[in-house]
């Protein structure tokens, strides 16, 4: 078993028309063991840019601490808001900076460009290595399974409305095929002028 | 999932599986290597560049890892550069082969090079230094190395003569990298010769052909 | 301020503090977790003006595709590219450090830099971390002295040749090229021949795959030819997948999150104390 | 141990010390889905192991009888095995009770042969696809040491883990405010079956070329193949 | 405290369950890989031996007419290209040919008995002579059946000629895996064959015989360049509807050039 | 002097609140060549003499003016070898910005950590201040900037200014320009503004200004460059 799936978790982000999603599961377990069924692993971290964390709750934590301290540092110095680019590249270079002791733990960004709105979606692996498609990134112990569902239900330019429901299909569908995720889910979806946040009902075993 | 099972392509560091081959003769050495380098059974490179320059006069032949012993002869390339600067005298082949011997000695736990060092100079003339695994040096008047050279021991020691002019020489070398070529699967592709005298050097391509027989071609 | 002094901030290069933990919790049983590879078929030849470079857009973990279209030649100087293969991460920063090292030996000295400086700082770099990184590269570039296409291995040594393959798909790129390479090719042929032999890695190697990227370097002038053929697009689905608004089920009501402009956002987030610390220090 | 390794003096060098592991995976996929009056089984034609295609037009589905499809996936040397192991059975059988196998006997006796090698097993992924002595469509699942399980959907091989949960959601139904179920029409259940194939073949690099998509009904068995990836 | 009950996971159940833990979980994949199933019991599950004198690559093709396969004519002892005349293409019938890559002493084995066979089908005197098909099919369950010993035959074969007058082309490895296709190909010929020979034969497209020797003369030379285990001699056998026959051997063209345009590293 | 007891050493202040080696800093800056620029909307200007005290000095060979990355640049007045260490480390500190953030260096964040560098040197033990001021120009947001810094390690940002012997006179002379300006410029657009510079600098000119003893850098949207001799030629015969 990978250490990976230790605590079990996973994230989806999409891309949509004029619009971003993301979702997480809310279980954190100790591998068959269930601890808490309300540990989101997503982060709000700028008014449009949100940030998931799955793998090792421990490295969640730490990784989350340490990237949101980074961030401000940046943002003092430079007095202004760091946008999704950046900020994903520098999340990239954490992790490399661990590349022999990595943190198990796979980072997903999602948001909105503040100035020019342009959707963002990134994911990387637990060495910060980026990948930015134009579709949807997926991470954590059920990727294959949310892999599958994305492939099937995404399609270009989905309304908000839309996107939301495709978004919330293809994680429960996919979790329910995953012993160790699930436990209710979290759908953001974050637009020019507002985020909508909906917690979806779900099988709880 | 082990995908590249077969032939252990990915995983294997390069080497070079090689035969190598230095002579001494009145005025000069003449050294001689095959052009084949491999990682697991997958040729990466068919006309390798085995024979190489560490000044003007003095040249290596490099078998064992490619990466290690690359990186030795560039170290000590510089730093007989270097030492010809501020000297402003050629370095002896005895001075390379030292610098050579103690970079394969002090890490001899973490390099993989078994090097022949050739050249000429004003002191000594034609000299042939051999640095085997575990960095030992000791001059010889013909050496051979790689793991194609342990087919050719009783070739070598059989048609060396002392006192073999140059082009003796070069026809002596190219034959023996031949028969190795010819049984060792690690070894492989053309014969490449180079004759370093006085002049600097000379070097020459063999192919070989169908017909056994070496062509020579300019260079 | 000396902000370098500050807990936390990168000083560069590797950090190791978490080798031991990690060591423990692997040694316990657990697998290490998988990296994204590029498996990838990557090529380049030596032409009449130049160089081409040429590379498929499949990024891997284990089984899984995880980048369709992802680019593997990677930017060094203007006149030099270099194609990357083996784990993704490693290849990217290995290229963007020296790329930029590149820069500044190129402002530092004023002149273009030579094919075989990047070569040096490749193969150094890869042989001190003795494999480590493993980063397969070829490297293409044009500069005042010609031509050149050099073959990085991830121990650091190298191979200076008129063509290249590297990465899972090398054999049947390399297939194409001992069959058809010659000298002095007219760039048309050129790119022809680099197209098949990494068209033979995408649909021979299960490592390589999707598109095939193209990098043409002339002396003056480079054409970076990102899907330069889609060699597989995804098929057309039957069906017709969209949901009715409101097909999922909600616990309660959803939630709307106002967006609120930056700086009230910055102030929730962090709190306001920053400012009165700063002051107690003073 | 070898007797050559106590005369190390005889040791060839070069020569490759290979392990042998009597198991190989070679991919592929399958989908099944049943219906009120037939049942769908699609497979795709890639035979793989490790990064190399062997041969692009392997067919993985196998008609056992008028009735019954077996696909079968994985270490396609004991796949080889037990299907001819399977037909020579069922050969038997005609022979000895002058009918044909139904599919509930065929999947039973399926499940049996694969438990004969429990401590060597078949390292196959195999999903049965049938229509029952009543005429409903069945599917048949199966773990490698015999486990069967009866279904209505079920998705297995390289990519069954990307595609299980597109059949629960598509065919199954599941995780939507659907109260009744509409049954699956057959058009349906075929265009799931190919666009899953097609989203597999994104992201599954086992799974490719093209696939095979048997449709059984009580007329008989028809055959479609539509073109995959082929990277 | 709990997590250092690792004695419970190799005393109770080797490789099963630990109360609490999982040890086999969809999603994290390569639950089922190969590598990892073991074979408890009589067997062990590896078995560490290895081939000694081996042969290398095999490639077949098949052509409008026919069926063709070539190999070269090396046989190696480890690294030491030791018989360098030795066939690896055989004519068994007037309707059947073979070629073998791998441990040459397990195929001169087989090889006996195919011949005895021969000789069987000859005494019959009924004019009707093994083909193909079957010779690949008897093969693949020897091989199986050696595999499940966990003892296997280290070998690669290529089996074609003709079947009912057509051609037939197939493949059997170590394991008894089976497939028939256009082009087959053993080891490294599965890396450099396959991609020159498909690259000309897609669409469907059928070879014709002269087409079909002349690339598989460019694969054997694209291996004499890249495979360490090979040599420039190569023979090949074709089968027709006119009978079978083995030609041969024949040196691969060689273009040495490039050396001379490649100088340092 | 009284203030020599006190500069013995760089940390110590003298009675009146002085760092005395910072004032000789500044005064060596102020003994160097002349340097100006000026900012307009379209890009930004640094021009500076590159005199040759002999005329065997080989022309062009070493430069003043220099590109720290794409969009940035930089000149100086004072001593040129300080200034080189100080050009190095800047070209290093944009690079490893990009490095992280895979974003061009904000000139204003380059101009900030080039002073914190400079500061540095005014507070370690065993060093001496930089004796040079900076001019560093570029462009980023879609704007222009100039900035300055001091061996104090202080910046300031200017629509244009002037460094060295002449600072005093040539900013005299632009603030008279500015005030005959209503665009909040010294200049109309960045042609007049390279035309302006030289002007500026042709005030306390000593002897020909030509293509070959001045050195003028712009910066654009399409990022930083020296100019050619000869282009300096074209805004030479229009200065006149």
């Amino acid at each position: 078993m990978s250490i990976m799936a230790y605590n079990g978790g996973c994230l989806v982000a999409m891309r949509g028309k004029n619009c971003v999603a993301i979702a997480t599961d809310h279980r954190f377990g100790i591998q068959a063991q269930t601890i808490s069924t309300d540990f989101e692993k997503v982060f709000q971290v700028n008014p449009r840019t949100f940030l998931g964390l799955v793998g090792l709750q421990t490295d969640i934590l730490t990784v989350h601490d340490r990237i949101m301290f980074r961030k401000k540092l940046y943002e003092d110095r430079e007095n202004r808001e760091m946008t999704p680019e950046p900020f994903s590249a520098m999340i990239s270079n954490f992790l490399y900076e661990h590349r022999f002791g990595p943190y198990f733990i796979e980072p997903v960004i999602a948001g909105l460009h503040p100035k020019t709105l342009e959707p963002f979606i990134c994911n990387m692996d637990l060495i910060g290595c980026p990948n930015k498609p134009d579709d949807f990134v997926v991470a954590g112990t059920c990727s294959e399974q949310l892999y599958g569902m994305c492939e099937t239900l995404w399609k270009e330019d989905l309304e908000p409305a839309e996107l939301s429901e495709v978004i919330s299909q293809a994680i429960v569908s996919a979790f329910d095929r995953d012993a160790i995720s699930g436990w209710g889910a979290t759908v953001y979806i974050i637009e020019k002028d507002k985020i909508t946040k909906k917690q979806i009902k779900t099988r709880m075993d | 999932m082990d995908f590249s099972q077969d032939y252990g392509i990915h995983d294997n560091a390069v080497s070079t599986g090689t035969t190598i081959m230095a002579v001494e003769f009145d005025g000069g050495v003449v050294i001689g290597a095959d052009s084949r380098t491999s990682t697991g059974l997958f040729v990466a490179n068919r006309v390798t560049d085995k024979l190489t320059r560490i000044t003007d006069k003095i040249y290596c032949c490099r078998s064992g890892s490619a990466a290690d012993t690359q990186a030795i002869a560039d170290i000590v390339a510089y730093s007989l550069n270097y030492h010809e600067n501020q000297t402003g005298q050629d370095p002896l082949v005895a001075e390379a082969a030292s610098e050579f011997r103690n970079y394969c000695y002090n890490y001899r736990d973490s390099l993989l090079a078994g090097i022949i060092v050739a050249g000429w100079d004003k002191r000594n003339g034609g000299q042939v230094y051999s640095i085997p695994l575990g960095g030992m040096l000791k001059r010889e008047s013909v050496t051979i190395g790689g793991s194609g050279s342990s087919y050719i021991y009783g070739y070598v020691r059989e048609a060396y003569r002392p006192q073999m002019n140059k082009e003796d020489c070069v026809a002596f070398v190219v034959k023996a990298v031949k028969h190795a070529i010819y049984h060792d699967g690690s070894s492989g592709g053309v014969v490449r010769i180079g004759i370093i005298t006085e002049d600097g050097i000379e070097r020459r391509v063999f192919f070989n052909t169908e017909s056994g027989n070496p062509v020579e071609i300019g260079n | 301020m000396n902000m370098e002094l500050v807990r936390n901030v990168p000083k560069g290069g590797f950090n190791f503090d978490n080798c031991k933990r990690n060591e423990m919790l692997l040694s316990s049983g657990f697998q290490h977790p998988k990296t994204v590879k590029t498996g990838t078929t990557i090529a380049g030849i030596i032409f009449k003006d130049g160089v081409i470079l040429g590379a498929d857009t499949r990024a891997t973990e284990g089984p899984i595709v995880s980048d369709k279209n992802c680019s593997k030649i990677h930017y060094l100087a203007k006149n030099m590219y270099c194609c990357g293969a083996g784990t993704a991460a490693d290849t990217e920063m290995t290229t963007d450090l020296i790329a930029s090292q590149l820069e500044m030996h190129r402002l530092n000295t004023g002149r273009q830099v030579p094919v075989v400086a990047a070569n040096t700082l490749l193969k150094q770099f890869l042989f001190r971390y003795q494999g480590h990184i493993s980063a397969a590269l070829v490297l293409g570039g044009v500069d005042k002295t010609g031509s050149y296409i050099y073959c990085i291995h991830p121990h650091g040594s190298t191979d200076k040749l008129p063509y290249a393959t590297m990465g899972s798909g090398s054999l049947a790129a390399m297939s194409v090229f001992e069959s058809r390479w010659k000298p002095d090719m007219t760039e048309e042929e050129g790119k022809l021949l680099v197209r098949d032999a990494i068209a033979a890695g995408v649909f021979n190697d299960l490592g390589s795959g999707s598109n095939i990227d193209l990098c043409v370097i002339r002396k003056d002038s480079v054409d970076y030819l990102r899907n330069y053929e889609l060699a597989n697009l995804k098929g057309k689905r039957h069906g017709d997948y969209r949901f009715k608004p409101g097909t999922t089920e909600l616990v309660g009501k959803e939630e709307i999150i106002e967006v609120v402009p930056f700086e009230a956002f910055h102030k929730k987030l962090y709190g306001d104390e920053t400012a009165e610390a700063m002051e107690v220090g003073a | 141990m070898h007797k050559i390794q106590s005369f190390p003096e005889y040791q060839v060098p070069g020569a490759q010390h290979q392990d042998f592991s009597p198991y190989e995976s070679n991919g592929g996929s399958i989908v099944a889905i049943a219906g009120e009056d037939y049942v769908v089984i699609a497979a795709d034609t890639r035979l793989s192991s490790g990064y190399t295609i062997h041969t692009r037009k392997q067919n993985k589905l196998f008609q056992l009888s008028e009735k019954t499809v077996l696909g079968s996936t994985g270490c396609w040397c004991d796949t080889l095995a037990l299907t001819s192991l399977v037909n020579a059975r069922m050969q038997m059988y005609e022979h000895l009770h002058l009918k044909t196998m139904s599919t509930e006997a065929v999947a039973q006796m399926l499940s049996i042969l694969m438990y004969n090698r429990r401590f060597f097993p078949y390292y196959v992924s195999n999903v049965l696809a049938g229509l029952d002595s009543e005429g409903k469509g069945v599917v048949y699942s199966y773990d490698p040491i015999g486990h069967c399980e009866r279904t209505t959907y079920r998705a297995g091989g390289s990519a069954g883990t990307l595609l299980q949960p597109v059949l629960d959601n598509q065919i199954g139904g599941k995780d939507r405010d659907v109260k009744n179920k509409p049954k699956v029409p057959l058009e349906k259940a075929k265009e799931v079956a190919k666009d899953a194939f097609i989203s597999a073949a994104e992201r599954d690099i086992y799974t490719g070329d093209s696939v095979i998509l048997k449709v059984i009904t009580k007329d008989g068995i028809t055959e479609e193949e539509v073109q995959l990836r082929k990277d | 405290m709990y997590s250092h009950n690792n004695f419970i996971q190799t005393e109770l159940w080797k490789g099963g369950p630990v109360p609490g833990q999982f040890y086999n979980f969809p999603g994290t994949s390569q639950d089922i890989n190969a590598g990892n199933i073991t074979a408890p019991g009589l067997y062990g599950s590896n078995r560490s031996s290895s081939p000694i004198t081996t042969g290398t690559s095999v490639i077949g093709v098949k052509f409008d007419g026919g069926v063709m396969i070539a190999a070269d004519n090396l046989v190696s002892y480890g690294s030491l290209a030791r018989y360098q005349d030795v066939q690896r293409v055989f004519k068994i019938n007037e309707k059947t040919i073979i070629g073998a890559g791998g441990d040459f002493a397990d195929f001169q084995s087989l090889k006996r008995s195919i011949d005895q066979k021969m000789v069987e089908d000859m005494c019959y005197q009924d004019d009707i002579e093994m083909q193909p098909k079957s010779l690949y099919n008897w093969l693949t369950r020897i091989l199986y059946n050696r595999r499940s010993r966990v003892n296997p035959l280290w070998l690669e074969m290529v089996v074609g000629g003709m079947q009912d007058g057509v051609p037939f082309l197939g493949h059997v490895d170590l394991r008894g895996r089976a497939y028939e296709d256009d082009v087959v190909a053993t080891g490294f010929g599965k890396h450099f064959a396959l991609p020159l020979v498909r690259e000309q034969i897609s669409e469907g497209r059928l070879l014709s015989q002269s087409e079909a020797s002349q690339v598989l003369r460019k694969c054997m030379e694209v291996l004499y360049y890249r495979d360490c285990r090979a040599i420039s001699k190569y023979s090949v056998a074709v089968s027709t509807a006119q009978g079978t026959i083995v030609q041969g051997p024949f040196e691969v063209n060689q273009n040495w050039q490039l050396a001379t345009l490649v100088k340092g590293y | 002097m009284a203030s020599e007891r006190y500069s013995f050493s760089l940390t110590t202040f003298s009675p009146s609140g002085k760092l005395v080696q910072l004032e000789y800093a500044l005064a060596a800056v102020a003994a160097g060549a002349t340097s100006v620029g000026i900012v307009a909307s379209d890009g930004v200007v640094i021009a500076t003499e590159n005199k040759y005290k002999s005329p065997l000095y080989e022309e062009h060979s070493v430069h003043r003016v220099e590109p720290i990355t794409d969009h940035i640049g930089m000149v100086y007045s004072g001593l040129v070898p300080d200034y080189r260490p100080l050009l190095k480390r800047a070209r290093k500190m944009a690079q490893q910005y990009f490095l992280v953030y895979k974003e061009p260096m904000p000139v204003s964040q380059l101009v900030q950590q080039v002073a914190n560098v400079m500061q540095e040197y005014t507070q370690s033990g065993g060093v001496r201040p930089f004796g040079v001021s900076l001019l560093i120009c570029g462009w980023n947001n879609g704007k222009p900037y100039l900035f300055q810094c001091d061996p104090t390690g202080a910046f300031f940002a200017w629509k244009a200014t002037a460094l060295g012997k002449n600072a005093q006179s040539c900013k005299t002379y632009m603030e008279k320009r500015f005030n005959l300006q209503s665009n909040n410029s010294v200049s109309q657009s960045l042609d007049d503004a390279v035309v302006d510079a030289m002007r500026t600098l042709k005030g306390g000119f000593e002897g020909v200004m030509t293509k070959d003893n001045i050195e003028v850098g712009i910066c654009t949207e399409k990022g930083f460059r020296r100019l050619t001799p000869t282009e300096i030629d074209d805004h030479l015969s229009n200065a006149n």
